[in-house]
């Protein structure tokens, strides 16, 4: 199972993560790290559409479906353990609680890598999951955060003027994120564009596209690792929770793809990295605007500190493993 | 010699996520203009490295004439009484601008 | 004819315009937009450069000459319409003009992209005219305005010390401009580079090119719809001016292809997208350095968020249909 | 304690195209040194989104001593006449510079 | 009205390999945060150009209280004593920040 | 032999340069310039890591103890050059002798190109030595400065607080530069990843490397060319220096390579390369940090504005010549 993880985009996930912890003077220049992101929403969307245009409509509806319970109830899930167990503040469980109702893009891509490797299909409704999921999450996160505010409410609405704050803006937000914007994109630009057309562009947004990927994951690695200074700022219990809410969401996943999807083994897997991964584009800038009292060194520490990390490294090959012991039940 | 003006210089520090509403400050405030520059740091709200959107700073940069300035200053603590993270910095500083120096002169 | 327009990089273009109308917060990072321009001059470059090789010489100099004919003339005309139908000023005027006598990179790309996926040959002289037509029109924008400035030439003669305002300089900025280095340059390497060492580098510049492409589209359209908010401070005639010189750009580059140079419909229909368009590369720098008088946001606007979008949305499928018309006509 | 001197920070907002000129201009005036930052904006000669080389602006900083001031600022208005977009903007500051810290006296 | 409160504003001018150099001092005198800004130019060691790790600058930022002043530019100081290249501005600023503006009070 | 050098590599080099020298607007974005060269040095490690996986231990060995050998003796015969024949103050003299014993990547890779054009079969160790080179010679270049200080270190002892001036922490840097981590680290990936995922990312990492390394090669060539203004600074007999140098360096690579690691024609080609050129990523910081006083713009000037273009243009073409007659001697 350890060779599952002698992949170009672990390994080179692990050196930026090492570089960064023994201090190298490793750069990685912005606005490459930006455009790799914009590169790899892309690439993803293009072949979710492709895949997409020959698909079936039927089980299309379910993937939508389940995709936005994942999202609707997952926020509801983390808020309740973050509130009563963790005895965190109303509206920093609720900035938290919307990052793990919402996925991961770089997480769900290392698990693509991770099955294409070992050969495994799957199915390719995943893909237009990840779109959906990210924004019912942070709808959750608004009204979660609407409540537990009150009163202030009011005051949102008089400096609504500013254009930002009225929960309708944010809702807009939720929609116009712009990575939510590229990938709805790419997969319409897959689902529309004429076939030949297709195959010009496929070099670019398919040839290169897992060796890109590996570029960007030594980046998340220093990314991460430039977290773990705010650990203890964070506190003992987000740091768990960071490790804990994963598994949760990773198993209610797996039943969700293998029992309500009905999906073979690398589909569910899929779904299993959709549940267990927190956002960390479309959601923190919505409640960096929307809950600007909730630290964001909290949510950006757990989701690109602790969770991705634990994803990538001991997430993904454990799903994975227990998507086929599910297939080995069923059959 | 060129003719100097007297001008306030207001410079706020901010998560990038708020350059569209400080923009849209400036405009209903009709502020002749602004100027961003990317940026990355470190405070109370964590580390910004600025490898991503959601981790980038900026600091804007807006140059208002003293009767703007209290409206503008006004407009930017109601932002932060909405808990946004932000520092501004404000000082004074002498403009030269185009319609400071007669166009129609030669060149001394 | 819709279905031509159903190319990625039309609809990349098109995603990248809605996204910024609806005021999505979705940024390109500066650094990439600035990298795939450089990257999309020299990789057509060098495949100019590797076509000219084999060229015949001279039809090579007719494309060059129709170029100058076209990069001399058509900012006169420019020029005239602007001053005595829109009685704009003179200097404005000047500034325009240049940049409809020059050409626009990325709508002669998308042209590439739209005749490829139709599988229409084409010569590659355009090419060749491509890198050519930027200089001339500049010139005639400094002379536009040196003659309607008059006494001032002498104040600029003065500051001339400071080495940029002296006409002399300006010629220089001219062909020294860094895009038309960048073409030139390249084609060069195709025409000198050794066949096996260009073999070498084509996989990068030529097989991931229309992909490149698309991506470059996604922030042109973002670009273009960030000047839609200046039209009103341009005014009804100057965006006009913007969708009519264009048109009537178009229908003289198809009869010189046509008629001059006898080119195929492929080829005809380059030329008309080099007349129709308008620079936003060699000639804003030149002429915010020469005419700094001229109001940038007047001619930005008219060739990034007007001529443009109108160009890759509307003008390229017009003009191969007028190109095959033409043909038609002749046979 | 250290010593600090008294001199003129002159920033400078202007589009890209104009930095080859001010770097020639800090050159002929020997002024010690730039820096210069990319920067983007808008005022009233439209938008800098900073997404190309032709739609960018640069903050360009000049720290100089009084005496050589006038005749940077000089020649600065002598470029705007020409017609040319910029904000200049002029203000004291103390400077530590490497001269004025005894490199032989080990740190206190 | 908004509550401005004085404080000083340094800004470290220096080649980006000291970019650790500088967060670190700023952890060791725990001042409330930091902000950098990549940067070019040209001084006497040399130029700039911004285009390697090996040949960019940095413009550093340190918003300090009066009271941590002192100390802080001791330690540029001993920085500089090395034989580092730096230039340090240092300039009074007004301040807003988060504690200023009080948050309970309704926008007014 | 001049056909040797129409490789694209070598031609856009040239462009840059020229682009610069005529003073050209030509400007290369910031983050793109450091992205090629992350690119660069992952995808050369890559393919010696793959390489070295099916290499014979012994003879790595031997090019690692030839590879510390050159590090560390390469920098005390520049010293020497410095000090005594230029009398040129003790740390300038070490700042720059420290350079030129360790390697410029961009040199290797277009000797790389040079060699692949040309089908010149090459041992892949050189690949090794270029990660290894970097790192003795920075130490070399510590220990000189040190004793050239003598009293000096007392007070950098102090200083050591400030936690980079203390020797150990220097050695620390000196093994955790960036293009260390980088280089070191994407062997560790070829030699550990599966075959299956390897082959996934090469179409990225090497498919289009040489078009890449050519697009640096255009920086590099202004990067150049924008020293040239600082010759007069730096003296004739530095610039003298950066010419001799490399013709040293390069005569004692071929004999190293030749007669004690009994490499090919290509492969001795490949450790003159190495012994004759000077670091312009690794060596640069670290003696930045380490020795202050030293000016920057003497040893950058030297190795970009000097021994780059002058091994690029003439030094590769020339070791390369002399690697064919040292073999002809043999036979
Ligand atoms: N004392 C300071 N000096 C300079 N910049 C600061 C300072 N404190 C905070 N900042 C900047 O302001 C941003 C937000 O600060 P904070 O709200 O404290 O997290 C940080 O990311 C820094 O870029
Ligand atoms: N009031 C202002 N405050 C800050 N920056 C400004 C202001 N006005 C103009 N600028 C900057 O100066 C550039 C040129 O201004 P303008 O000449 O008004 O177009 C703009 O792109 C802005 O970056
Ligand atoms: N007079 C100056 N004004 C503005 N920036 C300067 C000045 N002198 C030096 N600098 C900056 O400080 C850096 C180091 O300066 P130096 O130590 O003189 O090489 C330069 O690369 C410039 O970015
Ligand atoms: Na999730
Ligand atoms: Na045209
Ligand atoms: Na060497």
């Amino acid at each position: 199972m350890i060779s599952n993880l002698l992949i170009p985009a672990v390994l080179f996930f692990v050196i930026g993560f090492f570089a960064q912890v023994i201090r190298s003077d490793l750069k990685f220049p912005a606005d490459l790290a930006k455009a790799l992101s914009i590169y790899l929403l892309l690439g993803i969307g293009l072949h979710g559409g492709m895949e997409l245009a020959k698909a079936d409509f039927g089980s299309a509806v379910d993937a939508v479906v389940a995709a936005l319970a994942l999202g609707f109830l997952m926020p509801l899930l983390a808020y309740a353990i973050l509130r009563w167990l963790g005895r965190i503040d109303a509206l920093n469980s609720s900035a938290i609680a919307a990052h793990y109702g919402s996925v991961s893009a770089g997480t769900f891509l290392t698990a693509l890598a991770f099955l294409e490797v070992q050969n495994v299909e799957h199915e390719t409704y995943p893909i237009i999951m990840l779109a959906i999921m990210e924004s019912p999450a942070i709808i959750i996160g608004l009204l979660l955060a609407k409540f537990s505010r009150g009163p202030q409410v009011q005051n949102d609405n008089d400096a609504g003027k500013n254009g930002h704050s009225v929960v309708g803006e944010l809702l807009r937000d939720a929609f116009t994120n712009g990575s939510v914007i590229l990938l709805l994109g790419a997969i319409l630009v897959g689902v529309l564009a004429t076939p030949a057309s297709l195959k010009k562009v496929m070099p670019f947004y398919d040839g290169i596209f897992m060796g890109v990927l590996s570029l960007f994951l030594l980046e998340m690695g220093m990314e991460a690792a430039k977290r773990i200074g705010e650990f203890r700022k964070v506190g003992i219990f987000l740091v768990g929770f960071g490790i804990a809410m994963p598994l949760i969401g990773g198993t209610i996943g797996l039943l969700v793809g293998h029992s309500m999807l009905g999906f073979s083994v690398g589909g569910v897997t899929l779904v299993a990295v959709l549940a267990a991964s927190a956002s960390y584009i479309a959601v923190p800038p919505a409640m960096r605007l929307a809950i600007p009292e909730a630290n964001p060194s909290f949510y950006l520490t757990l989701s690109l500190g602790v969770t991705f990390p634990f994803n990538v490294i001991f997430g993904i090959p454990l799903y994975y493993e227990m998507a086929q012991w599910l297939a080995g039940q069923a059959a | 010699m060129v003719k100097l003006v007297s001008e306030k210089l207001i410079r706020i520090i901010a998560a990038a996520e708020l350059e569209a509403q400080l923009v849209e400050l400036s405009k209903r405030r009709s502020v002749s203009g602004y100027t961003v520059v990317d940026a990355r740091g470190a405070g109370a709200s964590g580390i910004q490295p600025g490898l991503m959107d959601i981790d980038s700073n900026i600091l804007f940069l807006m140059v208002v004439p003293p009767e703007q300035f209290d409206e503008v200053m006004e407009d930017l603590a109601k932002i932060m009484r909405r808990g946004h993270h932000m520092m501004v910095l404000v000082s004074d500083t002498e403009v030269m601008r185009r319609k400071n120096v007669s166009v129609d002169k030669p060149g001394v």
